[in-house]
């Protein structure tokens, strides 16, 4: 065991996955020297070398785009987009190409490439660098979307996305970065990528979060059994495909359900888990699946983020306002 | 412009060895050497090949008209710029092709009747890239050169002498993923051939939408050596091809080369270029026909023998014929591909729909049935 | 009155607005000589002259950019995009930039830019011409979201879309665009652009569509009570805001609901629907909601086209799962 | 290269009036007569200028480290490049800059307090952009070019005589967007200045990731005009962008303008130059600071004077004590601001969600009350 942060357990996932299978690249911006802006790659370069782990020019189709290249070429390009908010350069690429192309080929072309993305907001940060894109990506079919929520979970989640032959974009909490967990470096992972993991047991209400949201939902969890009330939390950790089984037998326990995420609302992931627990366990529910999420505004100044974000209290609120029906 | 500002100089003209109004080659004093190894017999297989993919092509928009495609982009006049550069490839060369590249496709030994699959609305693909070593047609105008960037520098790292060709047209230039393909592919100094057919329309829109100044200078401004080459003239293409896909084996980078050329036909069988261009302008590029234009040299060396002919229309009827039947003789996919080869590996969601797809029509049948 | 199709109605339209707004222009790929692939801008050019209507290098980031740089010195551009399939090449500028500036600039900027786009299958085209990326857009704050369905609606849509200081995705459903109806040039639009439209009045059922999706369900609906079931049918027009107001009012009177579009179902609009309408209507619902439209698989080959698309039977197989439920 | 390839020549050299050793202004054959009613007392307001904004740079910075900022791009190094360009636009040009561009901000009247609000975390703007003709900055790097094409197609659509400029780093120039601007610029001749300020780095990539030759070069392949200029002379820099803004007043299109530069600083207060850079290329940058080089000019003609460089430095204090002042002063928005000016017109979700936030928090202040 090893205590790591999540940004250093994920620079270790990656040192396993480049020491393992001499496919693998990383590539991006700012990757090499400095180690990425949050230094996840930190040292990569160093070990690897230049021809494994390189800066690109600024240019996030580019980096998409040469990284299908190489994976047709038979590599396995591990790509990081340096924020969130400018992936969209690259959307083409990924929602045209990289999501089709194993079909367009009638399955004689694979694209195992892995897009890292440290997404959402709380780090005090200017537009554009706090957003949580990641329904668009789950609503495009061929692409397998993840995100990982803390240090021990992330180590192995991004070793298994580099394996899979499928384009994964791996979403990576920022503000989660520097939380720490002891690690087991040795360990295989157990869960499958696609899994989704209860973290917190409980009987009387079911929350559904992922990435920087398990923390807030586990928090709230521990104040709501101090006031008496069992919160069950379960950590999606694969948003495409989503794990409705784990869903569906926890709210078949509960009969209630809470999703948590920081995009917004309309149309993010809680949209497709409350519309298809409400049509799985229609006679299961107790009371409607409530959502909390971001509102439908542009991700605001960092001054007043902290309103926009969901919290603890207001995931507290969303619990009581579900327990509240009888 | 000032003497303070960049300018573009030198020799921009068009590289060709087929003379235009007759004799023998014209010689040029780089590129006729690429080709010298090419002799009568070599110049007669060109030559076939041209009317073979003609007659394709013929063939493809015949069968369009008749309902059996659901579309189908002619080649028509781009003959030779498609021959000349695909015969200066090696087998292990991979080709990222647009969707226009039927002659190149030929060329890599794809069977004709597979091409028409993706038209026909039957497939996406039509054949398995890996095994010609060209991709299957890159309908987003500008989204393939990126890839063979991508792969050049696969090449490059497996230090291997191999190239990545990419074709596209004029339009394509104006897209952001073709400039970024330059500067990656001069960023990693990757081994790819940029061949450009300006074929002077995207649709209906004059290449003078797209540049203001000739396409082939583009490559310049991020330090990517650019040739022009007469696009109807094969021999000329060949060489400069060949000149290319040189440089880049040998470690040189990429090049970029523009084949002047013109889009005789429509720019789809749905399109109606009556309304954008007018019939003068059609007829005078009529006259630069690059397989008119071959011609003239094999009547010069006396090789456009009955014979030769003959056997050249002979040999493209049987294509057309293999093409016509092939495509009749479609097997069309079964509903459940739909699923298939979404995900290379298990999917969870895409399981259920197929489960509910399945049994859905199931259903769906024996109550027809009943109706 | 007169007899237009669908792609008449809306020539008819933008003649208007370019007619009564010398602000107004239209610009993309073949709109002007050609008139569009689908002549939807047949004539303007002609009549308006080449610096109102005009073509633009084939780029579609280029094209939304410099509209939006239009727009920002006064103009209120209308962007063609040839197909849905090609809108991803825009999608920073329309997501990074056209959804963000007014909220940017504290409302100092407005951009009112109308972007239209034909979208959906059934045309039996080849890859990428038959999508229904509208789902994107609609999680897209700062965007607004419609769909026409008809060519008298449409003429009067187009109208309000580019008299919107907003920016509006305007989708056409191309397969619908040889439709005829009658239309009434003359006619002030009564319903507000936002607003949901019922076309079929019924009691037992509700169904919501949009687009392309209309007829169908509108001929699902007559087949229906042929056998007795009165479905009320709503076109929903407005895909962000949605108007939620009309579902639940025919939601509270049928007590059930089937979301009909041609988009993946896996977080298409119809999830979001199905999660507020579950939410809302909780208590009123006598069956899940059900949700009917296209597979977690990119757009098959026209030649199985049918078998991914909704038809009639698909819709009233829905329609009988949701009233066999007692 | 081949003859028959289009090669880059001419005189690349970056344009500078300035001397860098000694003596009075170097004279030069074009760009002179576009500053020569530049006079003793217009040398002594730009370096004022320089002096101001690189005095507020340095408060920004500080202001950054006792946290008053949640980040700060310091222009350490271009304060000549910016203040030269800035003035040679008029008061209805329009600027589309990124988010480096403060002294450009300052020279167009934005109140430097302003500027400092984006970086605070205040607002996303800091100013209104038709008051002073300047967006507020553009963080997605490439994507304010095209906006500064649009404007100018409509400039040039009013038949004005306005002109855009847009300003733009090294890195940038490895957009899409980038290129698509210079091709729909070129396209429509609009009239628009690119101004890029290669300062040699994209955070820790060296321009040399982006491009093996000169970014002046890049312009050329879209047929646009190319300049170089020693982005440390204010002088030349203002003679240059002066010659660009009269080219598109005169309907003559866009030119294309690279600032030679460099980044003193580090990209933004959270970076670390060290990881990627050595100390003695700093130091070789450092001899050739812009205000330096504008001083030694300034000392030969003597006028810099006791009192001169003594106002100079108050004036700049001032400013320091105002924008410190106001940054602390800084009244934060109100938590529903977040939903405000999001539409320009009412939008039902958004009212909804509005109503529940307002109430939510009234809510959940009780609620903390008898907690
Ligand atoms: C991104 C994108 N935008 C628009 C289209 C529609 N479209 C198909 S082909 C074409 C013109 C392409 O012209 P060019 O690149 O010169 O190739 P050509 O067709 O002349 O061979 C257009 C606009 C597309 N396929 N992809
Ligand atoms: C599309 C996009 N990708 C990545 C970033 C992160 N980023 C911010 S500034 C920067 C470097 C920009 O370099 P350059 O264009 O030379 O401007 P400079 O910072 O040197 O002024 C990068 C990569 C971004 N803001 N936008
Ligand atoms: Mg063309
Ligand atoms: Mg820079």
């Amino acid at each position: 065991m090893t205590t790591l942060s999540l940004a250093k357990a994920i620079n270790a996932g990656l040192r396993r996955s480049l020491g393992s299978d001499d496919r693998v690249m990383l590539m991006g911006e700012d990757v090499g020297a400095l180690g990425g802006v949050f230094r996840v790659t930190d040292q990569l370069q160093a070990e690897f070398g230049r021809e494994r782990v390189f800066d690109t020019p600024l240019a996030e189709s580019g980096i998409i785009g040469t990284a299908i290249g190489l994976a047709m070429r038979g590599y396995r390009p591990v790509c990081e987009i340096q924020f969130d908010g400018f992936i969209y350069p690259a959307f083409d690429q990924i929602v045209s190409q990289l999501a089709k192309i194993h079909k367009r080929t009638d399955g004689a072309v694979t694209v195992p490439l892995t897009i890292r993305v440290p997404y959402g907001g709380g780090i005090g940060a200017v537009e554009h660098h706090s957003e949580s894109p990641e329904a668009y990506f789950a609503h495009t079919a061929g692409l397998r979307v993840v995100s990982c929520s803390s240090a021990d979970d992330a180590y192995g989640m991004i070793q298994q996305a580099i394996a899979s032959d499928d384009p994964v974009l791996f979403f990576e909490p920022k503000r989660r970065y520097w939380d720490k967990e002891d690690v087991d470096l040795e360990a295989i992972p157990t869960l499958g990528l696609y899994d989704a993991r209860v973290v917190t047991e409980g009987t009387d209400l079911t929350v559904v979060a992922y990435g920087p949201m398990v923390a807030t939902s586990v928090a709230a969890a521990r104040e709501a059994a101090s006031e008496g009330t069992s919160v069950e939390v379960i950590d999606l950790r694969s948003l495409s495909p989503i794990d409705f089984g784990t869903i569906e037998r926890s709210v078949a326990k509960t009969g209630r359900l809470v999703i948590v995420h920081e995009a917004p609302v309309f149309l993010g992931l809680g949209a497709e888990i409350a519309a298809r627990i409400s049509e799985r366990c229609f006679w299961m529910l107790e009371s409607p699946v409530i959502r909390v999420g971001g509102y439908s505004t542009p991700y605001p100044p960092s001054k007043v983020e902290q309103y926009y974000l969901p919290d603890i209290d207001r995931v507290l609120d969303a619990i009581d306002r579900s327990l509240a029906v009888q | 412009m000032s003497i303070a500002s960049i300018e573009i100089t030198g020799h921009t003209e068009a590289v060709a060895l087929l003379p235009t109004a007759g004799g023998d080659l014209v010689p040029h004093p780089i590129f006729s050497a690429y080709v010298s190894d090419i002799g009568d017999a070599e110049l007669v297989e060109m030559y076939t090949d041209l009317v073979v993919v003609r007659r394709i092509d013929a063939e493809a928009t015949a069968l369009q008209r008749q309902g059996e495609l659901g579309l189908w982009a002619p080649m028509l006049g781009q003959e030779a710029a498609q021959v000349g550069s695909a015969r200066a490839l090696r087998e292990k060369d991979f080709v990222f092709a647009s969707y226009r590249e039927h002659a190149v496709a030929y060329l890599r030994g794809v069977d004709p009747t597979m091409i028409l699959r993706f038209w026909r609305g039957s497939t996406h693909s039509g054949w398995n890239p890996y095994e010609v070593n060209m991709t299957t047609p890159a309908i987003v105008v500008g989204s393939q050169m990126l890839h063979a960037v991508g792969y050049g520098m696969g090449i490059r790292r497996d230090r291997s002498d191999d190239i990545a060709i990419t074709y596209f047209g004029d339009g394509a230039t104006s897209q952001g993923d073709f400039s970024e393909a330059l500067g990656f592919a001069a960023s990693f100094a990757a081994p790819v051939v940029f061949f450009c057919q300006n074929n002077q329309f995207a649709i209906s829109a004059h290449v003078g939408v797209q540049t203001t100044v000739p396409i082939v200078q583009r490559a310049a401004g991020f330090g990517i050596e650019g040739v022009q080459v007469d696009g109807n003239d094969v021999l000329a293409v060949l060489a400069v091809t060949r000149y290319a896909a040189e440089r880049a084996r040998n470690g040189e980078g990429p090049t970029f080369i523009e084949a002047v050329t013109y889009r005789m036909g429509p720019h789809t069988t749905s399109d109606d270029p009556t309304r954008y261009r007018d019939a003068e302008e059609v007829a005078r590029w009529k006259e630069r026909d690059p397989i008119d234009r071959l011609l003239r040299t094999l009547e010069h060396r006396g090789l456009a023998t009955p014979q030769m002919l003959a056997a050249a229309e002979a040999t493209a009827g049987e294509f057309a014929a293999s093409v016509r039947a092939g495509c009749l003789g479609t097997v069309e996919p079964a509903p459940e591909s739909i699923f298939e080869n979404v995900y290379a590996e298990p999917h969870s969601l895409l399981e259920e729909e197929r489960a509910e797809f399945v049994s859905y029509h199931g259903i769906r049948d024996t109550k027809a049935a009943d109706r």
